[in-house]
């Protein structure tokens, strides 16, 4: 068995070294009840070429997005991710390496996730970021909870337009936690205004720009209002590269951004694992959840870089800890952070106005199909069309012309008939002028 | 004047000292600045299809203002990271028998896999008839999970172990709301991993630790005397945290059942027992697994994991959304509350899990086979048991008998030495190893926690030994400057941990006036 | 027991001796045997599908007896040659200067696109219809050749500069002979790369060589002296070795042409001229091109490389076989010589070339476009000049005025000081840098000749010229020891060359008697 | 542009420091009349979406010997390469490093490559074996250029085995070089008896084993016919993985052995980048051309290794150098020793088994289709059939139907008719028994 370094002959001297006759002595501990001799129902070890062969037939049973025009979007993006990601991430000393307990042979990891964490208070206009979260909606609910811990309150407002996904884990974690929320109904057509639901038991409000239906606002006001109840403003974003085009959380009085990363670096699998980005004010940075890299110098003095504050976290501080996560999304923002240190300010800028070029140019030609009607006008590379009937049906039908058509929003809220019309639609730079004409022609065709 | 040249100052104004040269360059081993340092304006890392004419949509919204972000080449980005990745330590580069990570060789055959289009280029969204593949290998993983673990249920979403000790906990919760019952508290063994109690609390449960014996496992009268009414769960690690099988565990079980909770076992272990035991044959009612673990997906960095978590039948119906289910016509994913999900606890994270960590792990375990996956608990069993057998003699063990996957030391042996267990480790890393986990479990003093796992030769296992018999006699011989010097012959020595906590600086920040360019 | 138990004698019977570990490591820097001592019978690799039952049509012919290669799992292996790689030097770790190679970055999508199972796994003789896509890539390479140098005509197959210059000196016979001349003498430039003459002496022809003049030129009066009408060819390079473009190059072609030869170009530094020169307008005949220099295709550890040579239309019918042709029904390839290429010379290789390369050096092509082409030339010269300018005053340039992609120096400024070229070489090691080409031009005396190509910021040419300046000032005040020592800080020191040539061991061989077990 | 760090701020600094008012001014020795003002007619630079959008179309008009049946052989042959292989050699550390010139830093590729020369030396069964040379072609033309110096004698043998591509590329040499070559003519019917062909000017008899029909053979008694008349016997491989199970040339007696091993580690690519192989005995290692790796010691007296041997070389001996070759295939040749050393003693010989299985399985099949016969039964993994008809006719009309036939030998051989009906077969551990079925209908089929 190819991973296996040890040969029957090593095993009998090891075996003599320890004094048992055989392995199955070292299980002494195993309860009879529990003991099994015959091995598992399953099937033999197998070498690479049959294990290639099995998978590559599953792999065949998916149609990847990039053989066909696709405009999928709703929090995961493809985007061009350059070649030189996926070579460095993949390095041995990168790869196989684990969270960076010992800073004096972990340097290299240390040194990319403090640039990971400066990148991310960059974009977002925020002092700090951690060193990352399992995804954005996890990132959500942390955040939520933090808002809590700071505040002392136990009551969110969540808006309408913050993706469903991070809705219900966020509302995962309140029933169990024992907090409250407050979720504002999701209504595309109309400019929800939270300031009124906040009072003096409100933690936080939360936000997302641009919102799940493409939708970008300025929160400002907002964060104005909670602040003056001493609530606490969380933005959420879902399509991080829109912060190459559109005013920062950070700016906008954002006290706290949960956002999801994965369309820097990461490819869609399926959605996941990707990375989530989570920042902060400088006055908050003890009630982080996460692990955090802070500067520091080693014995001769020169500048080096460790783990630290870690007393917020569960294996110092156990059932006190600012969260439980442990392992977290490592190689995911190494990925985020190449890819982003390609980019630099011209290329990140950049690509965002080249997104939102795509889907400007996109939406003009869709919104000329007959029954068609674009609902929001203002959106970075996301919008929301109102069909003249079911948009899954719709989409089931572009699928078998050849055309990934987007996120019908009733894949998300099934249980909302007033949206069964709507169709998410995404454009990135990957998409063609001819992509975007073929989905203009087959919408039409299908309606 | 460039960013890189200031940098240069980081680490040479000294000239010829700690470095001894004057680019502060070690031969291969090479200085490498921030990022931020090699800032030049205008310079790219990428070229981007040109702009095409169309309608701005963002008005008032648009970012006004510069980022900060650094413009650097291609080029040199690839050096940036190539040079960074030099100065870490890795699986691939040597021995890294950190205890309780099962740090195990990670095949390049799974990162092939996970990176065919048919996996890596799907939107999860996408309709379900154009994605039956990837449904297909979340089933098969499953099924592979549900048969070695002997449990009837898996869910498929957590992010990783602690994100599965939340949905089992949750999950735990659930039933007893369904049945009407408030319970509050959750006994934790002494001896857990920090995610444990934090998981625990999260869930908002009130927290009380079990003591351990002296054998190094649960208390059962203890434990027994702490179940009550009030006790929601009992969270045990098996083999536990000192690498020690819970003899008892049949017993403690019953006494969980007895009192009306649920078993809860942290599965981050598993890998002593996978093909060779099944929890549900130990009384276990829901444990997670770390295939970032045991099923070897690499986390380089600290992650991504996966933690799915193995289900009893009484809990099964909690599991979290989305669930993949067989349909009539092939697979379908419940993505809302109703029908067979009715009673789904709600949702942990976006999408339907780490399907790169499935596709991985999945590839792992057919390489290995029911047969392989047998001959890795053995193998790793034996490997520990050989680093214990080898080294208590010269090292303090502070149980008797065999261990499980890993090998658990205090230290006892270093008394009145004045050297330490965080010593031992400096130490040992200049040797070319990476250090063992230090001062965990806490049960122990000055705890020394040693996790070979199946994949190192009994080559490596001698050198190593070898090297830790020769550092334990001069820690006796009372070599003490030695260790407190070490290490020295890494890229960086010593970090001053303290004074980063003190005033902590999280992120680079432009520098208030410019450094003297050193570059000559 | 294990060999690499045994191999561990290799580095630590001395015990804290030269390495100051019990290990033999030191921290990041791990020793590593041989792939030979690491052998333990019985282990393997791989995991072969199981064998069918077949006739066995081998009958006596079957191998007998063990072949001796050893037993080594996959951690093994990946671990084995990790620690191998983090040995080297290499572009992508730092700065490359060595002049005449080229050492420029090699983009990772050229890789990429390399490894596209349309381009990988083809087979040579697959019928052409499908195998027209990479039939398109060698067209629209050699377009891309064609026009950057202005000849009509490329030859694709050389598998290397070398046999580029094979092909083209072979081109060149054919020529005299479809002729009838018999010319058996070459003109070689005293400054030429070592292949030119031996090529030269490998086409049969005797080989005599052309002075250089004070300029660091060809003499341009010594050549017309040495040409005649037993002259087949001069071999020249352009820039040459010094760095020096040949001013009087169009002179040189005329007086070549006037007497009857052809001007066989030595391409290997065309990155100098690149996208702004065309070798066809200074009356070059035919010419390599290293794709793996100029155009950034990887030579891990010496190749693969890729020679396309141009022919100007007098020597174009006598390219070798294979051709890709425009045909009918797309392309089409002449295998044999007859119709169009009925006065090919013969056939270089086996099959098509090197498509791999081929792919690498198109992306790269179309990467830069024509404008990057021409930046990358001017850029590479501009580097250059700066290193020269920066540091002719520290040490000493044997010609005047401007260089082209690479500044060259020789040892008088270490003159009375003890300091050789080759311990300035050995100093930069230990600086981090990989030393410039040592010796290399031979028309001059200790020759540094350092190329930077394109792909360094002016940063990292600073930081190079800092440390130049400071250590020609240190062997002026006489630290002859420092250099006499150096490099300290590396894998291995200075190793002895004379002795591996004196008794030569080019292989490994079982020990003889097995070596002492010291893994304790 | 992407892979240029200087910006043109930097261009001016240094263009003042060399006090230059341009770059222009630098290029002030070229001739005015082949001075170009104007860029070349050539696209402009593109970014990595478009290149990779382009060459992606070029690649799709080819037909991945994987994506259908596929039995090509004649000199390249399609094994599985585990993934390993393919990681290790795109490290930087060895994909970027050049020629070891400088032995303190390049340890790695200098100890890599005495791996890859003693792997060599073994499976050949030859004392030794140099650092790699272009193909199996030219590296046959370099044994009969040695053999020539060795014997001082310009008269060479070739067999009627001997790969077409390398009797050529050795008559191309021999025709400029000077020397004469008596080549027989194949006929994969007859087992030629070269032996009589030697005589006192003979340099050397080369022969293929298995030979390009696939003809195993036992040249022992060749050898010593040579040896007794002061010739040398060079035997040619071009399936490298036979040598898992049949006899090496060592042990019959060859004196130089040239050989192609991108059966090992290196994907088809079209037929290159390979990498050539060649060894010989220690008595002959100074006529030897191409790189040589040897072990020594360094200050310290700890093992090391060195380029060594180089006065044969052209950077030192220039016109009197053993060979013209500067770069060689080191990249391929690493990617020959990680694959041999996963296959090590038990996978090498059980891959060249599972190889002859599949092959002799097959030809079965092949053999039962009414009018196709089996030329030669003592084979490896290759065989030669008779067909009915033109086998070039025959491949064209199996593509149409999805097979990859095998090499009609009329490819190599388009001037000999009689060997017009011949095809080529070749099978592997990659093909499957149902490709071999689908084969055989097939080619029932179209016969
Ligand atoms: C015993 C134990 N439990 C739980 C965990 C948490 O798992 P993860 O890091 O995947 O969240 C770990 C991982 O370190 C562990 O060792
Ligand atoms: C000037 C010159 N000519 C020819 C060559 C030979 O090229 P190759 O090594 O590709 O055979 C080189 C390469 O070192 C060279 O520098």
């Amino acid at each position: 068995m190819r991973y296996l370094p040890l040969t029957d002959v090593e095993r009998q001297d090891m075996l003599a070294t320890i004094g048992v006759p055989s392995v199955d002595a070292l299980f002494c501990d195993v309860p009879k009840a529990a003991w099994r001799d015959k091995p598992f129902d399953l099937p033999p070890h197998q070498g690479e070429l049959q294990v290639e062969r099995a998978l590559a037939k599953l792999a065949a049973q998916n149609v990847p997005a990039g053989s066909v025009p696709s405009f999928l979007g709703a929090g995961v993006y493809r985007h061009h991710v350059p070649a030189t990601v996926d070579h460095i991430i993949q390095r041995g000393e990168f790869m196989t390496s684990y969270t960076p307990y010992q800073p004096e042979v972990t340097q290299g990891t240390l040194q990319y996730l403090f640039e990971f964490q400066t990148q991310v208070a960059l974009i977002t206009g925020m002092d700090v970021a951690n060193a990352s979260m399992y995804d954005g909606a996890s990132a959500t609910a942390e955040a939520v909870m933090m808002a809590n811990r700071v505040t002392r309150r136990t009551r969110a407002v969540i808006s309408g337009g913050l993706h469903p996904h991070y809705r219900e884990t966020t509302a995962t974690h309140a029933h169990f936690a024992g907090f409250t929320i407050e979720q504002a109904a999701p209504n595309p057509s109309v400019d929800e205004d939270l300031a009124a639901s906040i009072d003096d038991k409100t933690s936080c409000v939360v936000v997302q720009n641009p919102d799940f239906f493409g939708r970008v606002r300025d929160y400002s006001a907002l964060a104005e209002a909670a602040h003056a109840k001493g609530a606490l403003l969380v933005v959420v974003v879902n399509e991080i590269v829109s912060l190459g085009a559109i005013t920062p959380p950070g700016e906008m009085g954002a006290d706290i951004v949960a956002a999801e990363g994965q369309s820097i670096g990461n490819p869609l699998t399926f959605g996941g694992p990707h990375v989530g980005l989570f920042a902060t004010r400088d006055k908050y940075v003890r009630q982080m959840p996460g692990r955090l890299v802070g500067q520091t110098v080693d014995a001769d003095g020169r500048r080096g870089w460790v783990l630290t504050l870690s007393t917020r976290e569960q294996h110092i501080r156990r059932e006190k800890a600012t969260s439980n996560i442990c392992t977290n999304a490592g190689l995911c923002a190494l990925a985020f952070t190449i890819h982003m240190s390609l980019l630099g300010e011209t290329g990140f800028v950049g690509l965002a106005a080249l997104n939102h070029a795509h889907a400007s140019l996109l939406a003009d030609k869709l919104a000329a199909v007959p029954g068609v009607t674009l609902l929001n006008d203002g959106f970075f590379n996301e919008f929301t069309l109102a069909l003249p009937k079911p948009a899954a049906g719709v989409v089931e039908a572009l699928v078998r012309t050849g055309v990934l058509a987007g996120v019908p929003v009733s894949r998300l809220y099934p249980d909302r008939p007033e949206l069964a019309n709507l169709l998410l639609v995404a454009a990135t730079e990957t998409n063609t002028e001819a992509d975007m004409d073929e989905f203009a022609a087959k919408l039409q065709e299908v309606l | 004047m460039n960013e890189w040249s200031k940098a240069i100052s980081n680490f040479t104004t000294d000239k010829l000292g700690v470095s001894g040269t004057y680019s502060g360059h070690r031969g291969l081993q090479i200085e490498e600045p921030l990022l931020f340092e090699r800032d030049s304006e205008g310079r790219c890392g990428v070229d981007l299809p040109e702009l095409p004419k169309a309608k701005n949509r963002l008005g008032a919204h648009a970012r006004k203002g510069r980022i900060g972000l650094p413009g650097i080449s291609e080029p040199e980005i690839v050096r940036h990271f190539t040079r960074l990745s030099q100065k870490n330590y890795a699986i691939d580069t040597g021995l890294y028998p950190l205890g309780s990570c099962t740090m195990k060789h990670n095949p390049r055959l799974n990162e092939k896999m996970a990176r065919l289009a048919g996996f890596a280029d799907i939107h999860p969204l996408q309709p379900v008839s154009t994605v039956q593949g990837a449904l297909a290998v979340i089933d098969q993983l499953a099924y592979w999970l549900k048969v070695l673990t002997g449990m009837p249920a898996v869910a498929m979403s957590p992010a990783a172990g602690a994100h599965g000790e939340l949905c089992g906990m949750m999950a735990i919760r659930a039933a007893h709301d369904a049945r009407g019952e408030t319970r509050n508290k959750v006994l934790v063994a002494e001896s857990a991993h920090g995610t444990n109690p934090a998981t625990a609390a999260a869930c908002g449960f009130t927290v009380e630790a079990v003591p351990a014996n002296a054998r190094g496992r649960v208390d059962l009268a203890a434990m027994k005397a702490q179940l009550g009414p009030d006790v929601a769960a009992v969270m045990l690690t098996n083999p536990n945290t000192c690498g020690l099988f819970e003899t008892e565990i049949r017993e403690i079980a019953d006494a969980v059942h007895a009192a009306g909770a649920y078993f809860y076992c942290d599965g981050a272990n598993f890998n002593a027992i996978v093909g060779r035991v099944r929890p549900a044959d130990l009384g276990v009612d829901v444990m997670h697994i770390n295939l970032h673990k045991t099923f070897s997906t690499p986390h380089g960095g600290g992650g991504p994991g996966a933690g799915p978590v193995v289900l009893a039948a009484a809990l099964a119906p909690f599991a979290p959304l989305p669930w993949v289910v067989h349909g009539k016509n092939g697979f379908e994913v419940l993505e809302k509350a109703e029908g067979d999900a009715a009673q789904a606890f709600g949702r942990l994270k976006g999408f339907h899990g780490q399907m790169g960590m499935f596709v991985r792990a999945l590839a792992y375990m057919m390489s290995h086979g029911a047969d392989g996956l047998r001959q890795v608990a053995s193998d790793a069993v034996l490997n520990a048991n050989y680093i214990l057998a080898s080294l208590k003699d010269d090292m303090s063990a502070p149980f008797e008998g065999p261990c499980m996957h890993e090998a658990l030391f205090d230290d006892r042996f270093l008394k009145d030495t004045g050297v330490t267990t965080l010593d031992i480790a400096k130490a040992l890393i200049d040797e070319g190893f990476h250090p063992m986990t230090m001062y965990f479990p806490l049960v122990v003093h000055g705890a020394l926690l040693i996790e070979p796992t199946e994949t190192e030769s009994k080559a490596t296992l001698d050198r190593f030994i070898g090297v830790l018999k020769a550092l334990a006699a001069e820690a006796k011989e009372g070599k003490v400057e030695k260790f407190r010097a070490a290490p020295t012959l890494t890229p960086r020595r010593r970090l001053d941990e303290t004074g980063a906590a003190r005033q902590p600086i999280l992120r680079w920040t432009p520098p208030k006036e410019p450094v003297r360019d050193t570059a000559e």
